[in-house]
Formats: C-alpha cells, structure tokens, sequence
C-alpha cells in the first residue's frame, strides 16, 4: 500500500519536494511521525491536513490511493 | 443553469483590466441584473526590513479548490438571490500594482451582490488552500501571511 | 492630492465597460493600494403593468450634486483610509442592460474601499437630487422610485 | 426682487416648466403659498425644498438672486 503526501507553501521551504510517496501507514498520526523523523524542522510549523482533499482534524486510517496533504496557513487574495 | 457550473477559479498570472471589461459587458444582455459587485485584489508593494515588495508567487491545491468551490458556489446561490458569480485567483507570478483576485457577483437588487461579494472575499481569504510568497528587488522571498488566517 | 479633487460625477448617457477597464488600468501605477471595490448600477427591465421598462432617463440637480459632493468625498477620506474614490451616474438616456452608475474605491487593505463603497452607493441613492424616469416600449413613463427614499 | 425657482422629476409633470422667476417673495412659505395658486395639484405632492443648494426643512426668509428647488423623492443609481 502506497500514500501520497503533498507539500505546500511554507512546508515545501523545509521537504523540497512538493509531493512524496509514503508505503506502509496505519493513520495519519504514524504518517505524520514518519514524516518528522523525516524532516525533524516539520515538528515546528502549524499545519492543517487534508485527506483526500478533506480537511480532518483527528488521526484517521489510511488506505492505498489515499492523499494526504500538509498545508500551511492560507495566504491566497 | 451555466452560470452556477463549477470551473476552475485559476488564472495564469495576472488578470488584465481587459478582462474585467468583458466580463462586465457579456452581462449587458442579462436584463434581470440591476447590480454587479467586484472586488479586485491588487499586489502591493509593501516594505518588509526597508525592502519593497516586487511580485507576488501564488500556488495552490489547486483540486482541493476546485472541490472547495463547488460546495462554495452552490451555498451562496442558496443564501444570496445571484444571477451570477465569478472568481478568478491568478497561479504563479504577480507583479506590483497588477491584479490577483477578481470576485464579481451581479443580482437584481444590490444587497445580494454586494454581501455576496463581500463574503466571497473573507471565504477565499480564510478557506482556499492558496499560498502567496513574496518577493523582493533582491530576489529574497517571504511566505505572506494573512492576518485572518490562524 | 489630486485624487481628492472636486469634479462632476455626471456621465452623458451610458457608462461604458471599456472606462472601467481605463480606470482600473490606471491604478497599476498606485503600488499602495491593495484592494479595489467597485459598485455598477445596470438598468433592470423591470415589469410594470404588463409592459417591461427599456430604458430609464436620467436628470439631476446638477450644481447642487457637485457641490454636495465636495462635502461627502470630504468625509468618506476623514472616515476611511482611500487611496482614492472616482463616482460616475448617468445623465439622460441609459437602455435596459447598460451601465448607469460607477463607484470605485481603492485602499491598502480590503475593509476601507469595501466599506466605502457601499456607504457610497447608499448615500448616492438617498442623498443626492438624482431622478430616473423608466421608459416603456410604448413610450410611456413612469418616474422611477427607490424604496430608500422616504 | 426676484428669486429662481427650479422644479424636478415628477414636479416637472405639474408645472411643464423646469423654471420660474417669481417676484417679491418675503420667505420660502410665501413662495410655495403662491405656487400652489398656479399648480394647485402641487399641494398633494411631496417635495424637499432647497435654498441656495442646501435643504431647507423649516420657513426661510428670500432675498433677490436667491435659487430655491422643488425636489420630489430621489430615485438616482
């Protein structure tokens, strides 16, 4: 099983990649703490994160195929 | 009806006044409309450590917007008697004094469009996963922040 | 400052999409600004017994408007933080589907111009000794009436 | 003495005239007093009244060169 993880804004200063694929995750809590063993300066940011282009706001299962995306806050206007 | 389909709100660089004139003059056949209202968001060159500010870079999840917009689109059309709404928010470069933002409601009396308008504007501001980055004569950026955001 | 200079807002007949793209072009130039508001009245085919309106015709009190003006622009840049404010209405014949008045406000941020512009087309609509006389296809008229007034 | 009087909008639909001169007038009742004799069906309309471009809500005293206006309800934008 395979995740997608996309990258935004402020987020992308700290990955430099805009997307990354993720095998093997329970939830996005595990996801999460992948990513920050990962990128330590991610444990940081403020963030908000999409599944599946839904914002979630507690851990949630993941699936293959699923998209999970870590946003920063919104500067659009 | 056409006018509530969902579209993609993204523009590729700045929008052109020219535009914005044809889009005001296609409505001259709609006779129902007694009001349009728009908004325009401008790039300004703000100072940030005696820099100026010369562009600003917009990206965006651009799907999850679109998606956004649908919901968006079809809960104004609910709340505001529209005859119409169009969004467009500019993807990649903007240069100072260029436009970025362009919100354009039309009604039969002004209330809708006007409140419409105005809301639209708080709704892309808070809720649109877009991102703009600053850029300065030196080639320096910083992420821009709305003061509504968090 | 020239942008808050005394000046008709009187427009002969119909106010053209292509002005509104001048005006907005214009403004490139103003980096300070980040935000624009604009208000346009379109001439409605409104239904009255049976017969729909194809045109309405304009008439002012012309002196009197100028000069009341000089005081409204006057209080709107005491009230809110504009870059600047231009106004246009129509004076005589505009037909169903064209534009008959133009407010554009601009500012550093959203809520000056946004508010402005709406106390302005307020105020223009209850304040300023303006008529329209709605023309039907039959040549008949009918003094036109907003509900703000009285 | 003489004083302007300038009609508008529906008021137009009375007197046929958008103008007037009128002689020796002491103040704006007399003046509309004496309007009504020669529009009587000015009496059922309702109208602002301006002196010199400035509402009036109360009787105002007239000098000669003064403009008064007979504004019914605006209906502009």
């Amino acid at each position: 099983m395979e995740v997608q993880v996309l990258f935004f804004g402020s987020i992308t200063d700290i990955t430099n990649v805009t997307e990354t694929m993720v095998a093997s995750c329970a939830d996005t809590d595990t996801l999460i703490s992948q990513l920050i063993q990962q990128y330590p300066t991610l444990s940081n940011k403020k963030y908000f994160i999409a599944l599946n282009q839904k914002m979630i706001q507690t851990n949630s299962p993941l699936k293959s195929g699923d998209t999970v995306a870590l946003m920063p806050p919104f500067s659009g206007g | 009806m056409s006018s509530k389909q969902a579209k993609s709100i993204f523009f590729s660089g700045p929008i052109p006044a020219q535009k914005i004139a044809d889009d005001i003059q296609k409505h001259a056949t709609k006779t129902n409309i007694g009001a349009h209202s728009i908004f325009l968001g401008q790039v300004r060159a703000d100072m940030m450590h005696d820099k100026a500010v010369t562009a600003i870079e917009y990206t965006a999840y651009e799907d999850m917007v679109n998606e956004q917009m649908q919901t968006i689109r079809a809960a104004f059309f609910e709340k505001y008697a529209l005859t119409c709404m169009h969004i467009y928010h500019s993807l990649g470069t903007v240069a100072v004094g260029e436009i970025c933002l362009f919100v354009f409601t039309s009604s039969a009396h002004r209330r809708d469009a006007i409140d419409a308008c105005n809301e639209m504007v708080e709704t892309i501001k808070k809720a649109l996963p877009i991102w703009g980055k600053e850029i300065f004569a030196d080639s320096s950026t910083v992420w821009k922040k709305n003061n509504e955001s968090w």
